[in-house]
C-alpha cells in the first residue's frame, strides 16, 4: 500500500445511501461463471464487488494420505488462499492463520450441504484463490465454492449461499464492503441452505443488541435469498442444454430447474 | 487404559438425548445449568498476570506477560493484545503436539473476539509514545485438561488474568521510557465479558457441554455478551447446521445464561 | 471423475508420435505452431500491475506489488526484483498445495533468468538512494489452469504485468522519500522477452506442448531471446537426455518461433 | 523481564547459608499431587521451590504413525515444553531446541525404569508442561513423571528420583535454585533408581576437581533418597485405599508398600 | 566475508590468458579421488579449481516412507548441500531453494545415465557436500557423483561427466571460476554421457548469439571430454586389482577397461 | 549393498562381550585404547578458521566462520560462540536429512559445554566496543564418516579450527569498527580440552567405541577435561543406566585416557 487509506468520517450519508451508493439493504454488482478451469472437475468465478474469487473442485478421488480417509463418508477439504497481490498490503505468500482458520469455516459450511455419505474413503477437495479481496471474501468463497461442486456433479441437499449483514453508522446494512467492515460497529458473514433454512455459517463481531441481532439476521436471509436466486441463474446458464438429464437425478443434485421456495 | 475416543456409539448418544428429553443431564444438571466454577489469579509469580479456571473437570491457566514494543501502523496511538492458545496434549486423549491446529487457533480467535469487540480494554491507555512505544500484551491460553466448554473457561480466564496484570508506571523523556521499579498497579477493565456456549443435541439446547456432550452434539454456538447485554461476538461451530429459528432461541438461552458467568467473574473482578 | 493423470499408457504415447510422424499433432497444430494466445493488464486493481495470459487452455495470472526497501549490499544502487511462482492446487490434479516443489522453483527461476540476463529493465532507474532505498518489485506468477507449457505463459504474463505497472513519483529530501499521488508512471522497459518451449517426443521436436504432450515427451528445452535474438537464458528440463544434434535444432526452431511471441506482446507493450 | 535482575555478590553467606536460607545440603521445599488430571491415565503436579510442574501420561495406547512402532516393546515419548510465561523473559510458543533437548534427556531417564517390554508395538506418552520455572527443572520434570506413570499404572521397576547438585563460592551444594544455577561454579543433575543403585541421567557443566565431583555424586544420592522417600509417600496417600490389590502385583508394579531400602 | 572482493576491471588480460593464468579453453586442475568414506555404499571427493566436493551414495536400499517407491524402477534422489564455511559469505545452515534447485538438477543430470529398471522399489541416494566452493559446483558435484555411483556398483551406462562454459570479455571461456562466474557475460553448465553423445543438462544465463551458443557447446563437449578421461582414470587406480572381473560386466557396469571413443 | 544396521544379532554382541572379557576388542585394541588419531588444520580457505580430524574411520571437519555483531544483553563485554553440528546423511547409512535431530542437537551441545566450561577461550577478549559490537564465531560441525566416538573427534576437530581461526585486528572509532587489512592474527586459547567417551558394554568399560560397539553397548559417558585435569563436562548418554560405582570408575578412565588426546593436539596446538 504506497499511499495511506484515509479512514472515512461517515459510512452512511445524509441521503441514507452508503459510501459506495448503494441502499442501506441492496447487494453489491455480482457475477458468477461456472465452469471457467480446464483441468477441475468443476469450477466458478466470482466477481463481487470488487472481490474476484475462483474455485475449483476436484474429487470425489482416491485421497492421500490414506489414513486421512473416513470409512463412512467423503472427506470435504477446502483451502482459502489469498493471491500476494489481492490486498492493499502486499501479503506474504505463506500460508497465514487467517487462511487457515477460514478454509475450516468455509469448510463447515459446505459440509452440511454435500451426500459425503456417497462417496466413503475419498475426499472432495476444494481450491479457493482470492484473486481480489474488497470485504466479504468468506461469503464470496462459499458461494464460488458451492456453484464449483454443483459444477463437479458432486450430489448436493441444496446450494449453499452467503452473505455478510453488519451494522455501520448504528444502521443494520446488507454486504458489507471492505470499509464498512473495518470501520463499521458489527459484522456479520452467514451462510444458509437457503430452502431448507439451514444456517451453517454464523459469525459476528462488533456490538448488537438482541434487537438488532435479530434484524440483522433477517436481513442476511433476505440478501441470501437474492445470491441463491442468481447461482442458480448461473447453473441454468451453463447447462440449459443438459437440463433433462439433470432434471432426471433431481433427488440427489441440486435441482435447478425448478423454481421451489419452500422456506420456514 | 487410553479408549478410542473418537468414536461413539450411537448407544451413547441415544443415552445422553433420552435423558435430555426428559429435562435432565448424565450429570444430573438442568439443561440450562453451568458446572462449577473455580476462578484463582496470580498463580503464575513469573507471569505479569494469570488465573486459573476449573469449569467440572475441564482446567484452564492464563498467563500474561507484557513487552513495551511498537504500535501497529494503522493504531499508532494503541497498545497490542495478542491472544494465543495452546491445547496441550495433557488435555485430552487425541490432542496432538505441534503448531496450533483449527481448533487452537479458534479458541484464541473467540476469546479475542469477545476480549475485542465488548471495548473492555482501552487500548489507548496502554499506549505510551504514540506511534513509537505501547504496551504489548502478551495473554496465552493453556488448556490442561479438557471435559468440554473450553470457550467460556478461557474467556472467563482470560478475564481473570487481565484483571490480575500489574503493570509499572513509565517516565518519558523524549523517547526515552524509564520503568518505576513498586509502582504495580492494575489497568482499568471497563465491564465484563461473558461467553456463553450452547450445544444443539437432536431438537435439543443445551449450556455448558461436558466433553460426552461435545462428542455426540450436532452444533455448538459461542455468544459474548458485554456487562450490557450486549452481543459482541457470535461463533457457530461444528459441522452441522442450525434451523434459523434455532439460532433465535439460542441467543436467548446464552443470554440468560451469561448471568451466571458474570456473578462468578464479580469474585475476583 | 478425476483419474490417475500420471500414469500414460503406451498407447496415448504411440497416437500422440504418429500423429506427429505425419507433421501434426491431435488439437490439429502443425509442429511448430502456438495454440491461440490471449494477454490481459491492468486486471487486479489492488495489484501495482497485473496480467492474465490465456495459452490454450493454460492459464495464468500475475501480479506486481512494489516496496520501498534496502538495495542488496552489493548492488546498492539498482532495485530488486523478485520473482516467485505458485502452481496453485486447482490448476492439476496433481497439483499439492504446500511450499513451491522444485517445478514451481524451476519456473519462477526460469521466468527470472529470462527477464534478467535479457536486460528489459534497467535495475539502476530502480534506484532512489543509492546504498539505502530502492524499488523492491515483488513479480509473483499464479498458476490457475496447468493445460501445458507454464514457462512461455508465465513469461509473457509477466512481462505483460511488468508494462502494465505504475510507480509514482518520488521527492527525496535528505534520506527522507515523499511518494507523489497521482504521479502514477510505467517503467521504461527496454525492448522485450520471448521463452520458448520446445519438447523433444521420440524423435521429433515440438513448439508449445499441451498437458497431454508433456506427459509423453522424452525432454523439455526453454530458450529466452530478447529482441535482437539473442540467448538469454537456457533451461533443459525433464528427465531424459537430448542428443547433441537435438539441442542445436531445438535453439533454431526456438529462435524462429520466438516470432509469434514478440508479435504477441506488441499488442499489448 | 521488566526489570534486571540484580547479579549476586555471593551466593553463600558468611553464616554458610545461601541466599534463600537453606544449608548446603538442603532441599527447597518440596509438593507433590498424583492424579490431578481427568482425562489423562495418570498425572502428577510438583512444586519444587518455585517450579511449577505438571505431567501427565497416555498409554500403553496405540501409536500414530505406525511406522514408528518397535516390535519388541512399548515406545516411551516425553515431552517438555514451557509456558510463554514460565520464565522471566517471554518464551517464543515455538518449540525451542532446549526443550527437544531436555525432552529427550527426560525420556532417557525414565526409560530404564519401565518394562517396556510388556507392551509391545504401543506408545507410552509423558507430556510434561512447566508453568513455573525456577532452576532444576528436568529434575523436578522426571520427579513429576515418574509419579504420573506410577498413576497410570504402568508397571515400573521403581519410581525414578532426580535432583541436581553443584558448586558455588567453591562450596558443594544440593538442589540448586535459580541464581545458583545461573552463576555458580558447577551444576550436575542427576536421576536414580534409587533402590536399584542405577544412575540414569548425569550432566555436568562448569568445574569440578575429581574430589569434587566424587562429593558431589555423593550428596545427589542423598538429596535423591530425600525425594525418592517424598514421592513414596504422595503416592501412597493417593493409593491407600488400594494398598492391598497394589502389593499383590509388587513384582511389576512400583512397591510403595514396603519399606527396603537396598542400596549398594 | 571480511574484507570486500574487489570487482576486476577486465577478466581476460593483453597476454590472452584469464586472471588465474589459463588460456581459454583451459580447465582447471583436477583431482579426484574414489572410496573415500567406509560406511558408504561408494563415495568420491573431488577438488576442481578451489572447490572441495564430496560425493556418497547409498543404494539400491528399502526405501523410506514406502509410498515414494516406484514400481518399475530404483528412485534416483540427490542432496546437494553446501557447508556454512563453504563460501565467502557464511551460509545459513537450513535448506536454500538454491540447493533443493541443484538437487533437483543434478539429479536429472544423472538419471538417464542409471539402469534405475534393475532395482524398482527401491531407492539410490546421492548425498554431495560443498566443503569449498569456488564456482562451478553444480558440474564438479555431478563429476563426483557419477564416480561415487560407480565406486557403489551401481549399473550405469557411462560416466556422466560436466563441465561450463561461458563468455568473459567477449570471448568463450572454458570451466569458469568463481570471478568469471560472476562478473563473466553468460555462465552455461552442460552434462553428457560423452561416450553416447547424450547431453543430461544444459542450462545458460547471460547473453549468447546463436553463433556463440554453438562455439560455447562445442567447447564444452571439449572439456567434457578431458574430465570424462580424468574420471575414468580415477576408478582405474581404484579398481586396477579387480580389472577382471569388471571387464566381464562390461555390458552393464562402466567399461573402464575399454578406450572406446565412439562420439557422433 | 546397503544392509539393515539398526538390528544387531545376540550373536555380534556376544563375540564382542567376549572377546573384551579377555582384554582385546575386535581390531586388536586393549580396552582403554584410542584408533589412530589425525588431525589436520587449515582445510577451508573460505573458512576463517578449519580442521579435519580423523579417528580410525570417523571423520569430521569442523569450519569457523566470524561476523561483526551484537553480544548477548546479559553479557555485554563478552564475544559469542554458537556451535552447531551436522551428522551428514552421507555419514551413516540411518542418518537422514533434515533438520538437527536429537543426536546431532547433542553432539553440538556436548562440544560447546566442553569448550565452554573448560574457559579455554576468554570471550572478553572478542568484546570490541562492549555492548554494540563484538565477535561473532560460528563452529559447524559436519560429521562426513561415523564410524563411532564423534564427541571425541568432533571436541578436537573445533578445538583445532579455533586454533586455526584468525582474526583482523580493528580500529575504532566512535562506534565505527574497521578491520585492518593483512592483520590476521590467531586468538589466544587457554590450555587445551580433551573429551574422552567410555562405552559400558556388559561389565566393562572401553574408551573411543568404533560404530560396531556402539551398537551393542549398554550407555556411554562422556567426560571433558582441561590440562589442570579438571572435569568441564559430563554427559551421560544412551538408554540404559550406569551402576553407581561404574560411574566412578567412568570417570578415572576417562581421565586417564586424555593424555592421549591431548598429546595428539599438542602436534597442531
Amino acid at each position: 500500500m504506497l499511499f495511506e487509506e484515509k479512514i472515512p468520517e461517515k459510512l452512511i450519508g445524509s441521503d441514507g445511501l452508503r459510501l459506495d451508493g448503494r441502499k442501506l439493504d441492496e447487494l453489491r454488482p455480482i457475477k458468477f461463471e461456472v465452469g471457467v478451469l480446464s483441468q477441475a472437475d468443476g469450477s466458478a468465478y466470482v466477481e463481487h464487488g470488487k472481490n474476484k474469487i475462483i474455485a475449483a473442485v476436484y474429487g470425489p478421488r482416491e485421497l492421500h494420505p490414506k489414513h486421512l480417509a473416513l470409512q463412512d463418508r467423503a472427506l470435504l477439504r477446502c483451502l482459502y488462499r489469498m493471491a500476494t497481490f489481492s490486498v492493499s498490503e502486499r501479503k506474504s505468500p505463506a500460508p497465514s492463520r487467517r487462511e487457515a482458520e477460514l478454509s475450516m469455516i468455509i469448510t463447515q459450511a459446505l459440509q452440511p450441504a454435500i451426500f459425503l455419505e456417497y462417496y466413503p474413503r475419498t475426499s472432495i477437495d476444494v481450491y479457493i484463490e482470492i484473486i481480489e479481496a474488497d470485504g466479504g471474501t468468506r461469503c464470496a468463497s462459499i458461494n464460488a465454492a458451492s456453484l464449483a461442486l454443483a459444477d463437479a456433479g458432486i450430489p448436493l441437499r441444496d446450494l449453499v449461499a452467503a452473505c455478510a449483514v453488519g451494522k455501520a453508522d448504528g444502521q443494520i446494512i446488507l454486504d458489507l464492503n471492505d470499509l464498512e467492515d473495518k470501520y463499521g460497529e458489527a459484522d456479520m458473514p452467514m451462510a444458509m441452505l437457503y430452502r431448507r433454512g439451514d444456517v451453517t455459517l454464523l459469525q459476528m463481531d462488533g456490538q448488537f443488541t438482541i434487537e438488532e441481532f435479530n434484524k440483522a439476521l433477517e436481513l442476511g436471509k433476505t440478501g441470501i435469498s437474492k445470491i441463491y436466486q442468481l447461482q442458480r441463474d448461473a447453473l441454468r446458464n451453463k447447462y440449459l442444454s443438459i437440463r433433462d438429464e439433470v432434471a432426471d437425478e433431481s433427488e440427489v443434485k441440486v435441482e435447478i430447474t425448478k423454481e421451489v421456495e419452500e422456506n420456514e | 487404559m487410553s479408549e478410542v475416543y473418537k468414536i461413539v456409539s450411537e448407544i451413547e448418544r441415544n443415552q445422553i438425548i433420552a435423558k435430555i428429553a426428559k429435562g435432565k443431564r448424565l450429570d444430573g444438571r438442568s439443561l440450562d445449568e453451568y458446572r462449577p466454577i473455580k476462578i484463582e489469579t496470580g498463580i503464575v509469580s513469573k507471569a505479569d498476570g494469570s488465573a486459573k479456571v476449573e469449569l467440572g473437570d475441564t482446567k484452564v491457566i492464563v498467563g500474561v506477560k507484557v513487552e513495551l514494543g511498537a504500535p501497529f501502523p494503522d493504531t499508532p496511538d494503541e497498545g497490542v493484545i495478542t491472544l494465543g492458545a495452546e491445547l496441550l496434549p495433557m488435555a485430552f486423549p487425541t490432542f496432538e503436539p505441534g503448531p496450533p491446529n483449527f481448533d487452537a487457533i479458534e479458541l484464541a480467535r473467540v476469546v479475542d473476539r469477545g476480549i475485542r469487540h465488548s471495548d473492555i480494554i482501552d487500548r489507548k491507555q496502554l499506549c505510551i509514545i504514540p506511534g513509537k512505544k505501547v504496551w504489548i500484551l502478551f495473554v496465552d491460553i493453556y488448556v490442561l485438561d479438557s471435559d468440554g466448554n473450553l470457550f467460556d473457561a478461557s474467556s472467563m480466564a482470560a478475564l481473570a488474568a487481565l484483571k490480575n496484570l500489574r503493570l509499572p508506571d513509565v517516565k518519558v523523556t523524549g523517547e526515552d521510557v524509564e520503568l518505576i521499579k513498586d509502582s504495580m498497579k492494575p489497568i482499568p477493565l471497563k465491564g465484563k465479558l461473558a461467553a456463553v456456549t450452547i450445544a444443539k443435541v437432536g431438537d435439543y439446547l443445551i449450556v455448558d457441554p461436558d466433553s460426552s456432550e461435545e462428542r455426540i452434539m450436532d452444533g455448538r454456538i459461542t455468544v459474548a455478551f458485554n456487562e450490557e447485554g450486549k452481543i459482541c461476538a457470535i461463533q457457530k461451530g461444528g459441522e452441522s447446521s442450525f434451523r434459523y429459528q434455532e439460532i433465535q432461541k439460542a441467543i436467548i438461552l446464552a443470554n440468560k445464561s451469561s448471568e451466571k458467568i458474570f456473578s462468578e467473574l464479580s469474585k475476583v473482578m
